[in-house]
């Protein structure tokens, strides 16, 4: 449903993103693994539109969002977090998640039992009336995934969503994040240094190194393929789920 | 030459590391290893004063808890951060005469030495250090914390982003600076190639120490450690 | 000809003032954000030294105007200790804000302790004689001025280029964390971009009260409130770019003075900021700084 | 949608700031001098000026400098529209555009002051909701210029800064107070509304509020021409109750003293703009007694002119200094009485 | 009562400082307190700063009626006089201004005010008279609206003059109050190409004075004519080093203020006081003391509008800075004669000192 077509992106002499192309599909999980600096987040920031691409096309269920603003493509059900966090630190856990259901209100999606679930699921229901800036960092990074959420996203986009995170959070994740995909039909997109968290958690996965798409597959495929180990998973790693 | 006690360190309310004691012998080089988040940054800011923390942090046995930033890179701290940060609007050698700011005494021959060493950096000289490579960046990181001739030499993620060539390079010349018997506080995820740098090592996970040794018995033995950071 | 000539030397006499202004205003916002509006008491605080040092029966020249810049360099030092330090790593609407309150506080200080009335300083008169240069005639002063922004802006390149603090000060406006964990003492640092700008208040107070002759509470409003702009327009926080918008505005200003025809003479000020106000809605960031995609980077 | 929690809270504490502001107004009718009575219609004047700037200024977080000219704006549309023909013979011989040749009842007068000023809101709206920071101050800073070198330079219509005069007294405290109580109504209600929600996310994190699919231009917009709108309210109490106008009132000195007023209580709450403005109104009123050099406790003290200068902006530099989100920061006055 | 209260609420700060008459109002209280008062109750002036803002002019204005003020100043700006007196109006009180000559007040808006003074009209054709009596032809008039009419109008009206009596206004220039660098309109001056004998302005100082300089040192020799704006003792200032500088400048002004004058001996029997009062229109609160004064003792009542009646229909007043002036024939201003005043070796002299009988009439 989400289709990216030779997409690419330079910023100044940098060419961040050349000539992606890729496919996700509703229900479906799908990694973005590289190494630092390889191009996922600002892949992420040209699907949600926070930067425009210079070349190539990009269709959700089959309509253009070329030239589309970032505020119309969340509207349009285009959802994210982000590698550094960007909640609203004055307003309330519950004001926050209001952001994005206005807009899937507007949009005349509505979500609100999902996100009444997610609260919960997520373990933020007994926050809901602090301030953000009063949350400890691993409830943040669960608020923004159940902000995105509220937008009732046909494309939800996590950029290391497991950053941060001890064994136990992340396993916690995993499982939250598999509750997600039983609840909705969205297509997720999550990026992750953490492999064993991607491997477990993702039914095909997309690797990138200097901006380029190196490797498609299954996990297992992916972690056999030769220029993967080379670019960055390193010799002698096994990390096959 | 450095102990830490009891550490926790502040970012706004979020407490990143959870009360950690290690200690830094003169001449060692000591490694803070783990995964992402696991704190390590967050224990340099401390030492340097940049992020708030409790405990102490005592240097040649006094602690400086309170001392503002500057006051205590002047004891003969010196620091490669974590990302770099050189000076993107100053030359490759003002970046350098920068670096040289606590200690201008003879700072041509040591400008001079660092272009010896790395030739790609006396290449560009003149040039803004904001368009080198990430590499080349790092590298001059290294060489302008080791111009104000440091006692001891805080380095973070020297490897991060860095092509395995320069990689190799950047770790050989950790190998010579250790074998010049200075003193090192090495932070990295590359535990493989960290632990056969160092004397010794601590391993951090969500902000506290989960396991410490010399570089023979903690690369072995740990689970752990092969959980943390994927030496199998 | 002629005409044009002389004019077009006007736009760059008042281009050099603001330029000079700007650059005050540049130099301490670009290492700590903050919008020194309280840059135009700084000029006043020379021109009441001129006052004093008449009191005083001083009224050799040099000394006057030595006393004036000492005076501007010692008060905008003072004022980082005293109103701006709690402020120092503060966001620039706080910075702005205090700036302004201690604009306030000065203006009235000088009403309650000197006078709410203009106080001629006739001390200055002398630098002001007039150039014949070719066909057209200007004032000593706007040569002075030219020359002595002219060589403000080589001293403090070499300054900025040469020194250790003049590097730590260039640093300090991308990085002023690293600049610390260079060594360099931040205390330094504030110090010596509050004296520059001091310095460069206090030279412009010496042309300013040589034109005008006369020193006032409110002296630096209008002039500080314009040399913001410029900074603005330039891009702020950049120094060529103040130094640019200062000189831009002043093109701009003599230019609607001139050109306007004299029944839209009342208009100037209103078509000088419009103008400023649409270059700003094109470049953003200043002229100097195309705008730049940020995506879900700082 | 059912109200959210905050908004029902919000109704709350607007309903307490009513109440002061009637009790306010109740007080100084019947304990008031006529002399106090002036200062407290300035007071409520000021108030609303401040609540209008608050709108676009705490919810965005863009400093403004341009209200008072708004402000003007609304005070001479409803003017030029309201004042009798026979006045404005006089006062307005060469208007052009026969606007020296009607007059209206002041409830159109007053409506289309509002629009009016709304509409050339829009207009300047439009290209200021496009920059951030100091620069979108600075454009600010513009307007106020142009719109003040307007009203100074069409005397043939505005008169400048010669008296537009003649405008009927219409109002009294009771209006003005009237006028506060629905305008803090309405400024608390857009701060709760989902709105007001969103542009304040923006205010915090501009990416990351795109993303959540907040069009910061268009509610920037709507807060910066309610903002207008209801400057214009505060322009049209003033016209209606000194009956005369100048250019003069609403530049610069009116445009730093609300500032201070939204600064010192706290531009982020509707309940900073209201505390801000009345501490600083009766404050200010108190120490220019003391500029007077009256003989407190026995004591002769000097006269001290700019006093109240050194006082205000003192205020201004400690409250940013030991304060920076003011006096209420981001509390509103339920929170400081329901848990 | 026992008191005759005049309230004074004016700018004591800001812009308009300079101009405003409290001083003297203290001082002249003080002399008439210390010979024993008027029909044996002191005279008390109630002085507050309004800042030149109007509503805190007005709100003084209420004030002081509450407080039994008979007599008000205020700032001689309409925006602000034709509220105060509206408010006053309701208290049978008038206003009181010893400086203001903008013409919009005797249009009939209010009629409890009184100005002690003459409007800009006279002032500007006093000093057009004598530009022409020296030979002055070619004019440039330098008008702002920041000033209302005194700074928009009266230049203009100085140009009728100067044209109907055989002299050509070359060019009209717009300033700004507190330019403090006039070198764009000079160099338009100069780009005129033809001899200028005179410029003509209405403006304050400092601003004055920086055009007088830079004239002279772009070489224009032309005279620098002015109105009551001229008169501060800053002007006088500027020729400390180079009285020659104020050779070639004259103004039409309130009332005679050069040596030797009523209002020069006021001064300095205020100094002798330990009353400080800078120059001419801080002195002109003195008249609007002594007329109050006077009212008060020739009615015997302090009931304000009976001391309205009284003005207005009194044939001679005596004020401090003239012998007298009355109200009878112009209801609102005072009928005098004009000084004008020029330098000599920097000091001032009173070159004229009439009222002019071709004063254009069509400013009502
Ligand atoms: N706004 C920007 N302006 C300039 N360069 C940028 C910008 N955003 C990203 N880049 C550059 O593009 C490249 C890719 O960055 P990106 O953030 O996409 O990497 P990443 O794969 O997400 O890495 P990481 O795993 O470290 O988050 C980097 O070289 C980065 O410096
Ligand atoms: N400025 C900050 N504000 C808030 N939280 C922070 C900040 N910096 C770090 N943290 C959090 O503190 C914890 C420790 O971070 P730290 O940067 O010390 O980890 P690290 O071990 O250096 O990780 P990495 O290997 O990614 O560099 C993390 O949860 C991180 O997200
Ligand atoms: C100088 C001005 C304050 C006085 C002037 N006579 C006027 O009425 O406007
Ligand atoms: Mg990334
Ligand atoms: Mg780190």
């Amino acid at each position: 449903m989400l289709e990216l077509k030779g997409l690419s992106k330079s910023f100044g002499g940098v060419q961040a993103v050349r000539d992606v192309s890729m496919r996700l599909a509703a229900g479906q999980v799908h990694g973005l693994i590289g190494p630092n600096g390889a191009g996922k987040s600002t892949l992420v920031n040209l699907i949600s539109g926070l930067l425009s691409h210079s070349a190539g096309t990009l269709t959700l269920d089959g309509r253009s969002l070329d030239g589309m603003s970032a505020a119309r493509r969340a509207e349009c059900g285009i959802a994210r977090t982000f590698q550094n966090l960007r909640v609203f630190p004055a307003l309330t856990v519950e004001q926050n998640i209001d952001v994005a259901r206005y807009t899937a209100a507007r949009a005349g999606r509505g979500a609100d039992a999902l996100v009444a679930e997610a609260m919960v699921q997520f373990d933020l229901d007994s926050r809901r009336n602090s301030r953000a800036d009063a949350l400890a960092y691993g409830q943040l990074r669960r608020l923004e995934i159940v902000r995105a959420l509220a937008l009732a996203p046909r494309v939800l986009m996590l950029d290391e969503p497991a950053a941060g995170m001890n064994e136990q959070e992340t396993q916690a994740l995993g499982r939250a994040l598999n509750w997600v995909r039983g609840q909705t039909d969205c297509a997720l997109l999550v990026i992750d240094h953490d492999l064993k968290f991607i491997m477990s958690l993702c039914e095909r996965i997309t690797v990138l190194n200097m901006g380029a798409v190196i490797a498609e597959g299954t996990p297992r495929e992916v972690s056999e393929n030769r220029q993967v180990i080379d670019a960055y998973l390193g010799e002698g790693n096994d990390h096959a789920a | 030459m450095l102990n830490v006690t009891d550490l926790r360190v502040y970012h706004g309310p979020i407490e990143a590391v959870h009360g950690i004691t290690f200690q830094v012998k003169p001449g060692q080089c000591v490694s803070l290893l783990g995964p992402n988040g696991a704190g390590k940054t967050s224990t340099l800011s401390a030492i340097t004063g940049i992020a708030r923390a409790t405990g102490t942090i005592a240097f040649d046995g006094t602690d400086m808890g309170g001392l503002p930033v500057e006051a205590r890179m002047r004891r003969g701290l010196a620091i490669s951060p974590e990302g770099r940060r050189v000076f993107a609007n100053l030359t490759v050698s003002e970046n350098l005469r920068l670096g040289a700011a606590m200690r201008p005494e003879g700072q041509a021959e040591r400008i001079a030495r660092w272009f010896d060493t790395f030739p790609i950096l006396g290449e560009r000289r003149d040039q803004q250090a904001g368009t080198l490579s990430g590499g080349e960046q790092q590298m001059l990181a290294i060489a302008r914390a080791l111009m104000s001739e440091p006692r001891i030499l805080l380095l973070d993620e020297p490897s991060l982003g860095l092509a395995p060539r320069i990689v190799a390079q950047i770790f050989a010349m950790i190998e010579t600076l250790r074998q010049q018997g200075m003193t090192i506080l090495l932070v990295e995820q590359n535990a493989t190639q960290a632990l056969r740098l160092s004397d010794y090592a601590y391993l951090l996970n969500n902000g506290r120490i989960v396991a410490e040794g010399t570089a023979g018995t903690l690369g072995q033995s740990d689970a752990l450690m092969a959980e943390l950071t994927g030496i199998g | 000809m002629d005409y044009v000539a002389q004019q077009a030397m006007n736009a760059l006499s008042f281009g050099a003032e603001y330029a000079l202004l700007a650059l005050g205003l540049a130099i301490v916002f670009s290492i700590m954000g903050l919008v020194n509006f309280a840059h135009g008491e700084i000029i006043a605080v020379g021109g009441y030294t001129m006052v004093a040092m008449a009191a005083l029966a001083l009224s050799n020249p040099l000394i006057v105007i030595g006393a004036a810049v000492l005076a501007a360099v010692a008060g905008s030092m003072l004022l980082e200790r005293v109103a701006f330090r709690p402020v120092r790593y503060a966001d620039p609407t706080t910075g702005l804000l205090t700036a302004f309150g201690v604009s306030i506080v000065l203006q009235n200080l000088f009403l309650l302790l000197v006078s709410p009335r203009p106080i001629a300083v006739t001390s200055l008169y002398f630098l002001d004689w007039p150039v014949d240069l070719g066909a057209i005639r200007v004032s000593s002063l706007q040569l002075f001025e030219a020359l002595t922004t002219a060589v403000v802006i080589v001293a403090l390149m070499l300054f900025l280029r040469r020194t250790v603090l003049g590097l730590a000060m260039r640093a300090a406006s991308l990085d002023f964390e690293m600049v610390r964990l260079s060594g360099i003492r931040a205390n330094r640092v504030f110090a010596m971009a509050f004296a520059i700008s001091g310095l460069l208040a206090g030279i412009a107070c010496v042309f300013i009260m040589a034109r005008r002759g006369s020193v006032d509470p409110h002296l630096g409003f209008d002039p500080v409130l314009k040399a913001f702009v410029a900074c603005v327009v330039g891009g702020f926080g950049s120094l060529p770019g103040a130094v640019l918008g200062g000189f831009l505005l002043g093109a701009v200003e003599v230019a609607m003075l001139v050109m306007l025809p004299q029944s839209l003479g009342g208009m100037t000020d209103a078509f000088v900021f419009g103008i400023i106000a649409m270059v700003l809605i094109w470049r953003p960031d200043g002229i100097l700084s195309p705008p730049v995609e940020k995506g879900d980077k700082i | 949608m059912t109200l959210s929690r905050a908004q029902r809270r919000g109704i709350v504490g607007a309903a307490l700031l009513a109440l002061i502001l009637i009790a306010i107004g109740l007080a100084a009718t019947w304990f008031g001098s006529r002399y106090q009575l002036r200062l407290v219609y300035g007071a409520y004047v000021n108030l609303l000026v401040v609540l209008a700037l608050q709108v676009f200024m705490g919810n965005a977080r863009v400093t403004n400098l341009s209200h008072s000219a708004f402000m003007g704006i609304g005070a001479y549309a409803a003017a030029i529209c309201v004042t009798p023909e026979k006045i404005k013979a006089i006062s307005l011989p060469d208007a052009p555009w026969g606007l020296n040749a009607f007059a209206l009842d002041p409830v159109s007068s007053a409506l289309i002051a509002l629009v009016l000023t709304g509409l050339v809101a829009w207009l300047v709206g439009v290209f200021i909701v496009r920059l951030t920071g100091i620069g979108a101050t600075i454009v600010s800073l513009a307007v106020l210029v142009i719109v003040h070198g307007l009203f100074l330079y069409r005397t043939d219509i505005f008169k400048g800064n010669q008296a537009f005069f003649g405008i009927p007294q219409l109002f009294n405290l009771t209006w003005v107070v009237g006028l506060a109580v629905l305008v803090v109504f309405i400024t608390r209600g857009f701060r709760e509304s989902r709105w007001g929600v969103a542009l304040r996310a923006s205010a915090d994190d501009e990416v990351g509020a795109a993303a959540m699919g907040v069009d910061i231009h268009r509610l920037r917009l709507m807060a910066w021409v309610l903002s207008g709108v209801l400057l214009a309210v505060a322009g049209i109490a003033y016209a209606y109750y000194l009956g005369t106008i100048s250019a003069r009132p609403f530049y610069f000195n009116h445009v730093f003293l609300t500032l201070a007023m939204l600064i010192l209580g706290g531009m982020r709450t509707v309940t900073g703009a209201v505390l801000g403005t009345f501490l600083i109104s009766f404050g200010l009123e108190w120490v220019r007694w003391l500029e007077t050099g009256p003989v407190v406790l026995g004591i002769d003290l000097p006269e001290a002119l700019g006093l109240s200068g050194i006082v205000l902006g003192g205020v201004i530099v400690l409250t940013m200094a030991l304060r920076p989100g003011g006096l209420m920061g981001d509390r509103e006055i339920e929170d400081l009485i329901l848990k | 009562a026992d008191t005759i209260k005049i309230g004074l609420g004016v700018p004591m700060t800001g812009d308009y400082a300079p101009y405003s008459e409290w001083q003297g109002a203290r001082c002249m209280a003080d002399m008439i307190n210390a010979k024993g008062g008027v029909n044996g109750m002191k005279i008390e002036v109630l002085i507050q700063d309004s800042g030149a803002d109007t509503q805190t002019a007005i709100s003084l204005a209420q004030k002081f009626l509450d407080e039994g003020a008979v007599m008000l100043g205020t700032i001689p700006f309409s925006d602000t006089m034709i509220p105060v007196a509206q408010v006053a109006q309701g208290y049978g009180v008038s206003i009181f201004q010893p400086q203001s000559t903008q013409v919009e007040m005797h249009a009939g808006i209010v009629d409890n005010f009184f100005t002690g003074v003459s409007p800009d009209p006279f002032t500007a054709t006093a000093a057009a008279n004598h530009a022409l009596s020296l030979g002055v032809k070619n004019v440039v008039l330098m008008t702002s609206d920041e000033g209302g009419s005194w700074s928009a109008r009266t230049p203009l009206w100085f140009g009728d003059v100067v044209e109907a009596g055989g002299g050509k206004v070359l060019s009209k220039l717009n300033f700004s109050f507190g330019t403090s660098d006039w070198s764009p309109q000079i160099a338009e001056m100069k780009a005129l190409g033809e001899q200028i004998d005179a410029v003509y302005i209405s403006s304050i100082m400092p601003d004055i004075a920086v055009l007088i300089r830079q004239m002279r040192s772009a070489g224009i020799e032309a005279y620098v004519v002015g109105s009551d704006g001229f008169d501060d003792p800053s002007l006088d200032a500027i020729g400390t080093d180079d009285p020659a500088i104020l050779d070639k400048v004259f103004f039409a002004t309130l009332a005679p203020s050069h040596a030797d004058s009523a209002v020069v001996r006021f001064i300095a029997e205020c100094k002798e006081m330990g009353i400080d009062v800078p120059g001419l229109f801080p002195a002109t609160g003195a008249d609007t003391v002594k007329a109050v004064a006077w009212a008060v003792e020739q009615s015997g009542s302090t009931d304000p509008a009976t001391l309205a009646e009284t003005l207005r229909n009194a044939d001679s007043i005596p004020v401090m800075s003239v012998d007298a002036i009355s109200f009878k024939e112009t209801r609102t201003y005072a009928q005098r004669t004009i000084p004008v005043i020029g330098f000599e070796g920097g000091k001032r002299v009173l070159i004229s000192n009439e009222i002019p009988a071709n004063t254009p009439t069509d400013w009502n």
